[in-house]
């Protein structure tokens, strides 16, 4: 975190001040850890086993916090009887199909659901589909308001009792065998973070992609909000699990989806097989009760400020228009797309897959089978120059010449030139005023994508294909020389208006009607009495700390999700000294926007055949969940299983001691030439790397190579490595080194340091290798470098296709890599043998 | 941390940051910056020299010197000037007058000296303002010994290990190197039947030199190293040499016009090395770590640290 | 110059009893001296475009010129501060190496190629319109798709809010369903 | 003269960010100082010089890193200022030492006489430069760039009593907390430089951040010197004066 978010970390730093003791877990001692109280060196890829340990932990010791755990998890829930854990199945859960490497879930759910409601998809098999975890509350199809429970947490069939059995190998020792932490650190670890657990006090867990970019990257985020909502800590200050993510508006853009499964507000893009109409896929995306229940105000609101006066409720608002997905159109799938001749046509805007994405020559190899490449950025990125530079060009496989690709750069805004709001990651919303104009050709994405429609709605037929683009609302007012349009009006769009045009102030306004039009329903509000809230800059000094008055946050500027959980179930806050929201006899009340409905009681019971949020009971903080409760357990939406179990990462040096099961049954592989894997447990590929950013440069580059300022900070590409790994491969601080795969060999320089060490893994010794991947080849940065993400493999965690950056094999030789086509000579006899 | 170990010098175990120095080492140019030293002293002590010639009334003598004084201060004028990072702003050397700079003294003084050897030198040229020649000659002897010995408080006074704990010895190492200088020089210049003065002067500055110069080593101690290793260490070497030679050669260098001739460019030829050996020993000094934090060390674990008095 | 040169000359004032280490060494610029943003013609209130923090910023302009961008002193989440990228923003909107001119490559060519930025933009939309006509599916396996494959989307996270919005809503009315970002990478 | 002001750097919150150096460019308009990696920790600017008055030093020891932003120490006795002979270094009213980039000729002296390396000349420019303890900021009420950015406020600007106080305090709960190595350097009025306006709480000895242990302001000897000089000048008088006091041809 000091590391990526240095100006969040003061938040950090003064709590240590204050008091609080910090805990940095990372296979990189970084900035971060040199600034904590105790730094645990991990090994990547095994903290399912830590956090697992922790969980068994709690368990064992009965820590857990039982009144909140009783209240407001689903931990007494009974579980059908037909689920099988890996406990019984050696590293499986039932309902796995080897054939094609994907669970059937029905075994996964509630005693006394009715799981059968899915159709068959893709060629008649059922299973888990992906990349839909993120959206519906983890699709709570199926999953009813009130299922049967035990509140004595004695039923073997209990959650409770099956998150014990599951946990129970999950102990010290092993933590020790495979992430190479001592028990001695462990116990620290585990009784500080119990400690500070319960009515009195807090612990949170703040994570980044060294959690998620694994091919078990969701059960990462599962084990950690196991843990947190067994010790009380979701809902309340000082508490929960933050995502500390590393991009300006990355938040923003999952909120309102540059992503192939979402519709702005985690709304599902609706799917070939599943959603004929609009009825049938409102009826199988999602759950009737708990927020998600109002689904039908969300959809047809979106279709009508997409369609307008064309969406009726005649022809279902137009649902039709929406294209429908078919399976995995990720951006991995993309770029196999591409190399296959599929994808035709590519739109490359403020991003840099050349070097970003894992497997770069994957990626580059796609761009060059395209007819055309439109690329957006500050400068010639990598993704724009590949036909020219490309590391394929110097090793023969791609010529110059031979590549087809037309390619279009055209010069972006930045964001002083242009008007607009980022999302940061606590989903606040901040306007940004425009402090001038962009100069020569450079525009505002707004400006590219508004006037590109335009010409294309010029350019459209009469014909039934082109009639979502034709009938499309796009009138949005034109500013200045330079016919800007207007970034306001689009947010006011957004944020959603009633039929008398009036901005809507909250999404209960919402109708299914028709009558109400809203871009991103979690958004709506943000324009609320035509004041645009993300505009607000009241000073920290002039309000309290949590700050209502600066920005907004999505949804209703509520700045801690399910904060009602902050109050026990009587609605008393648990102590003094974390009270937060409560109840105060007549409304929920406190310094923040209570994350609840603010006139229900404490006491309210849903009536039967409630809807919605009315089906969730005044104790119930949870409340886009269809029970309403925090899931310890997750009877569907997951592709992987209901809980999170450790699997080695796909090229690891290590056989997972926990199970026979090696790694994730239901990972995605991408069996292709292009993308070839080391073996696992390969002793050609011995050493372990993981991928890093460093404070001085921000992803690809892109925005930091460029910058004399910050090039000079940390102008070369390099690797850290122990003083006994260097030791052993004859590797010098300041020289050379070449790390192989079996996608390619890079060169790095070495920084020898004592900060990463070897481990210790039950007597055997595992190095690891650290390094940050800010550098490419392109002329537009003053300083260039190999690219790290070129060695990664392309293998992706089943329910969001995140690839797993994070923890790989590798083999390391001391000197510069080979040149020309000796590279390619060095890495065949890698992969022969 | 690199906790350096020093063969030579076992006490000097010392700690840095990474070996990389902590002073940052002169930054000034050869030749220019020991051109100017040479040549400053050597104008120097040729226009005390002059002086002393005007009193003692030789004439041919006080001529060379009078010439040697200008020539030597217009000269090192050029060098000093080119030496500077903006040299179109040299005057700005005259816009404050302050004695807690010895290059604003040195300034003022050279200001002072050039125009005084300049009226002595133009007067004895053009036999015009006899009487303003000559008293601008006896003055040139009073700014002379300050420019023959202001240089080494100009390079005492920097935090310079090898410089500053110099402060003692360095104004004798070179006012004698400057007297040697300028008795070269008009050894060299003036008819040997009048050169006698020269050559004594050649060669009780040589002495001079070689005796502040050992000297200072030896007390130094640890921050003299810097004045016995590497090439600072072969200038002093071959300074030392020269210098011992060319003033030996001296005293009997009457004897004939080789002789003269070998001795004036062996003292020169030292003068020289001396300069560019001082300057050399000083960066050495600078960017070794050690000189600068050993001595320092030592003293805080003496329970002495440095303090400034009345200040 | 002449008598005011003379006045000002610090050895004069020296004389006068100036310090000529402090009074008396000053120049006139030295006396003039201001923090440059005191004469801004505006200041936009931003948000810097690195990392999620979202740190405020503030947007010195100065005819027409960003003159400097430092921490805004208000926000409740960076109290005026910034990290090394964020200190650097001036540095990114206008350093001179930054690409502000369109630039086209044709097929198999080997240089750059100036372009104007209106003829480039007919062009992009010549091909999506083709693009999408060549590449149009109906139907996949027996069932309404009403899409294209053949055209892809990837960027960014570190757009704007409306400019995603803009970009989802025309992508999916054109038929693209491959629309990615770096959220997933 | 207005109060005293100064900076206290605590390296025991430094992070290591670097914004200090960033922020500072920014803002002086200083160039980039060239792109080297020195494989010295994640230390790619070394020291202190004409192009970085704000630099961080990364230590790396058993089990801990430290961090350290060093900067001009606005000497009460400043050599620099001391020996300028052309009065574009000089004591501002906020007590710190500046220099004018319209005065300096690049004479280049400051850059020795400084005992803890900092002041430097840019040969392409020819002049000498540092920090300025933002001198323009000053005198518009803002506080120094570096200062300013400095996520955790381990850079802290001020009056400089405060500050010695504050500084004071935080080593004594560092010292009850248990960091018995915490120290104050730069911080005494009684040391060599008479006390630095830029001065740190560090947590190992000066040399392994780089710093000079015990520097002493090099124009404290300057009377000595003049006087040693004296000493030569009369010899070198009388020197001539034997050489010529002999029989004339």
């Amino acid at each position: 975190m000091a590391e990526c978010h240095p100006v969040g970390y003061q938040w950090v730093m003064e709590a240590r001040a204050r008091g609080a003791k910090v805990f940095h877990i990372d296979p990189r001692f970084s900035r971060t850890s040199a600034t904590v109280d105790r730094y645990l060196a991990i090994r990547a890829g095994t903290d399912i086993v830590l956090l697992g340990a922790l969980i068994n932990y709690v368990l064992s010791n009965g820590l857990d916090f039982r009144e909140y755990v009783l209240a407001y998890t689903n931990a007494a829930t009974l579980v059908n009887r037909d689920f099988r854990d890996t406990e019984d199945l050696d590293g499986l859960f039932s309902g796995f199909d080897e054939e094609t490497g994907r669970y059937d879930p029905s075994t996964w759910a509630y005693e006394g659901d009715v799981p059968g409601e899915e159709e068959p998809v893709e060629g008649g098999e059922r299973h888990a589909e992906a990349a839909g975890s993120d959206s519906y509350g983890a699709r709570g199809a199926g999953a009813s308001a009130t299922p049967p429970s035990d509140p004595t947490l004695t039923d073997p069939r209990c959650v409770y009792q099956i998150l014990k059995r599951h946990y129970s190998r999950y102990t010290p020792e092993m933590v020790e065998e495979l992430c190479g932490i001592p028990p001695e650190l462990f116990l620290e670890l585990a009784e500080a973070v119990t400690a500070n657990s319960g009515r009195e006090r807090t612990t949170a867990w703040v994570y980044s992609v060294g959690w998620t970019q694994h091919s078990v990257g969701v059960q990462y985020i599962r084990a950690a909000a196991i843990l947190q909502l067994l010790l009380g800590n979701m809902g309340r200050p000082g508490g929960g699990i933050m995502a500390l993510r590393g991009h300006a508006s990355i938040q923003g853009s999952t909120d309102i989806p540059t992503l192939f499964n979402l519709l702005p507000g985690y709304i599902a893009m609706p799917h070939a097989h599943r959603h004929d109409s609009l009825d049938h896929y409102l009826e199988q995306e999602g759950a009737d009760t708990g927020w998600w229940g109002n689904r039908r105000a969300y959809v047809v609101s979106l279709l009508k400020a997409w369609w307008g006066d064309a969406a009726t409720e005649a022809n279902d608002y137009c649902f039709d228009y929406l294209p429908r997905l078919t399976g995995d159109h990720g951006h991995y799938a993309t770029v196999m797309g591409q190399i296959d001749g599929t994808v035709k046509g590519y739109f490359v805007v403020g991003e840099n897959p050349a070097v970003g994405s894992a497997n770069g020559k994957a990626q580059r190899l796609g761009l060059a089978n395209l007819d055309w490449l439109v690329v957006r950025d500050l400068m010639l990125v990598e993704t724009a120059t590949f036909w020219k530079d490309a590391p394929e060009i110097e090793t023969g496989e791609l010529r110059t010449e031979e590549i087809g690709t037309e390619v279009f750069f055209l010069p972006a805004a930045s964001h002083v030139e242009k008007e607009g709001t980022f999302t940061n990651t606590q989903r606040l919303l901040q306007w940004r005023e425009k402090a001038l104009d962009p100069p020569g050709d450079c525009r505002s994405d707004l400006w590219f994508y508004y006037h590109l429609g335009k010409r294309i709605r010029q350019r459209l037929g009469d014909d039934d294909i082109d009639r979502p683009a034709r009938e499309l609302t796009w009138d949005y007012p034109e500013i200045g020389a330079q016919r800007d349009p207007d970034a306001a009006a689009v947010l006011r769009e957004i944020n959603g208006t009633a039929a008398d045009g009036r901005l809507l102030a909250s999404l209960r306004e919402l109708k299914p009607d028709g009558s109400t039009s809203c871009g991103c329903w979690i958004y709506c509000g943000v324009y609320a009495d035509g004041v645009n809230m993300a505009a607000r800059r009241t000073p920290h000094t002039e309000q309290g700390p949590v700050a209502l008055e600066w920005g907004w946050a999505w949804p209703a500027n509520r700045r801690i999700l399910y904060n009602r959980a902050s109050a026990d179930p009587q609605g008393r806050p648990w102590s003094e000294r974390k009270k937060y929201v409560y109840w105060d006899g007549a409304k929920w009340t406190g310094p923040d926007v209570p994350d609840f409905e603010e006139d229900k009681a404490p006491d309210y019971r849903p009536p039967e055949g409630a809807k919605a949020e009315h089906a969730l009971a005044g104790t119930d903080p949870f409340i886009m969940q269809s029970d309403g409760r925090g899931w310890l357990y997750v009877p569907s939406g997951l592709s992987d299983g209901p809980l999170p179990t450790h699997y080695e990462p796909h090229e690891s040096p290590v056989r997972n001691a926990l199970y026979g099961q090696q790694a994730n049954p239901a990972r995605r592989t991408v069996d292709r030439p292009e993308n070839p894997y080391n073996p696992a447990l390969s002793p050609r590929f011995p050493y372990v790397y993981t991928t890093s950013r460093l404070t001085e440069h921000h992803t690809t580059g892109a925005m930091s190579r460029p910058l004399p300022y910050l090039a000079e900070l940390q102008p070369e590409a390099f690797c850290e490595v122990s003083r006994e790994m260097a030791e052993e491969l004859g590797l010098e601080n300041g020289a050379w080194a070449t790390i192989v795969t079996a996608r390619t060999a890079i060169e790095l320089r070495v920084l020898v340091t004592g900060r990463v060490r070897p481990l210790r893994l039950n007597g055997r010794t595992v190095h690891q290798v650290v390094m940050p991947y800010h550098w490419g080849y392109s002329s537009g940065g003053v300083i260039t470098g190999d690219i790290v993400n070129d060695l990664l493999p392309i293998v992706l965690d089943p329910n969001v296709y995140i690839q797993e950056s994070k923890a790989g094999t590798c083999d390391v030789l001391p000197g510069r890599r080979p040149r020309g086509s000796a590279l390619l000579d060095l890495i065949e006899r890698y992969r022969d043998g | 941390m690199p906790r350096r170990r020093d063969e030579m010098v076992p006490d000097a175990e010392f700690r840095s940051y990474y070996g990389q120095p902590v002073l940052k080492p002169p930054i000034w140019h050869e030749p220019h910056m020991p051109a100017y030293l040479y040549l400053g002293g050597l104008s120097g002590a040729a226009g005390a020299m002059a002086a002393a010639a005007r009193l003692t009334g030789r004439d041919r003598l006080e001529l060379a010197a009078r010439m040697a004084a200008f020539a030597g201060a217009s000269a090192g004028t050029v060098f000093l000037v080119a030496e500077l990072g903006r040299p179109m702003r040299f005057l700005n050397m005259l816009r404050v007058f302050k004695l807690t700079s010895p290059m604003s003294v040195g300034s003022w003084t050279l200001a002072a000296h050039s125009g005084l050897t300049g009226v002595a030198a133009g007067s004895a040229v053009t036999g015009l303002l006899p009487l303003a020649g000559d008293a601008a000659t006896l003055a040139s002897g009073l700014t002379g010994v300050a420019m023959a010995t202001y240089t080494a408080v100009l390079l005492a006074d920097t935090a310079v290990p090898a410089w500053h704990e110099g402060m003692r010895e360095l104004p004798f190492l070179f006012s004698g190197s400057a007297l040697a200088s300028a008795g070269a020089a008009l050894m060299l210049t003036t008819p040997r039947a009048l050169a006698g003065p020269a050559r004594a002067a050649a060669a009780a500055g040589a002495m001079a030199e070689v005796v502040a110069g050992g000297l200072m080593e030896r007390r130094l101690g640890l921050v003299g190293e810097p004045y016995r290793e590497g090439r600072a260490g072969r200038l002093m070497r071959a300074s030392r040499a020269l210098t011992l030679g060319g003033g030996l050669l001296a005293t009997v260098a009457g004897r004939s016009r080789t002789l003269t001739a070998l001795s004036g460019l062996a003292i020169t030829a030292g003068a020289l090395c001396t300069r560019f050996g001082v300057l050399e020993a000083g960066r050495a000094s600078a960017k070794d770590p050690r000189y600068t934090v050993v001595p320092q060390r030592d003293r805080l674990d003496a329970g002495q640290p440095a303090s400034v008095p009345g200040r | 110059m002449g008598a005011g040169w003379l006045s000002r000359w610090p050895v004069i004032r020296q004389l006068k009893g100036e310090d000529g280490r402090g009074q008396a060494a000053r120049s006139a610029r030295t006396d003039a001296l201001r923090p440059r943003v005191e004469g801004a013609d505006t200041v936009a209130r931003s948000v810097c475009p690195y990392c999620a923090v979202g740190c405020g910023q503030l947007v010195y302009v100065k005819d027409g010129r960003v003159t400097q961008i430092e921490g805004d002193p208000g926000s409740p989440i960076s109290r005026g501060r910034l990290c090394p990228k964020g200190s650097a923003s001036k540095q990114l909107v206008t350093h001179p190496g930054r690409q502000t001119t369109v630039l086209y490559r044709r097929p198999h060519g080997t240089e750059w190629e100036p372009l104007d930025l209106e003829t480039a933009m007919d062009m992009i939309a010549d091909r999506v319109v083709r693009t999408r006509r060549e590449t149009w599916q109906q139907t996949h396996e027996g069932q309404e798709v009403r899409r294209t494959l053949g055209i892809a989307g990837l960027g960014g996270a570190t757009l704007d809010n409306e400019e995603n919005y803009l970009m989802k809503k025309l992508y999916t009315a054109l038929g693209a369903i491959q629309v990615e970002n770096q959220a997933r990478i | 003269m207005a109060e005293r002001m100064g900076f206290f750097t605590d390296t025991t919150v430094c992070i290591g960010c670097k914004a200090c150096e960033v922020a500072c460019k920014e803002w002086n308009d200083v160039p980039d100082d060239g792109f080297v990696f020195r494989a010295t920790s994640y230390d790619n600017t070394g020291a202190l010089g004409a192009s970085t008055w704000r630099h961080v030093a990364f230590v790396e020891q058993d089990g801990r890193w430290l961090m350290s932003s060093d900067v001009c120490k606005h000497c009460t006795h400043a050599a620099c200022l001391d020996v300028c002979p052309t009065g574009a270094l000089f004591r501002t009213e906020f007590d710190t030492v500046v220099v004018q980039a319209d005065v300096c000729n690049g004479c280049g002296y400051c850059v020795p006489a400084c005992p803890y390396g900092v002041i430097d000349r840019r040969e392409d420019d020819g002049r000498a430069w540092k920090c300025t303890l933002c001198y323009d900021r000053l005198r518009g009420g803002m506080e120094p760039a570096c200062a300013k950015a400095c996520p955790t406020k381990s850079i802290q600007f001020g009056p400089l009593d405060e500050l010695r106080q504050r500084a004071e305090e935080r080593v004594e709960r560092l010292h009850a907390e248990g960091t018995t190595e915490a120290r104050l350097y730069g911080a005494d009025p009684d040391n060599g430089v008479g006390g630095t306006g830029a001065f740190f709480l560090l947590l190992d000895e000066p040399e392994t951040y780089g710093l000079p242990p015990d520097p002493v302001v090099t124009t404290r000897d300057l009377p000595a010197m003049w006087r040693w000089a004296g000493g030569a000048a009369l010899a070198l008088a009388a020197g001539v004066a034997v050489c010529f006091a002999g029989r004339k041809p």
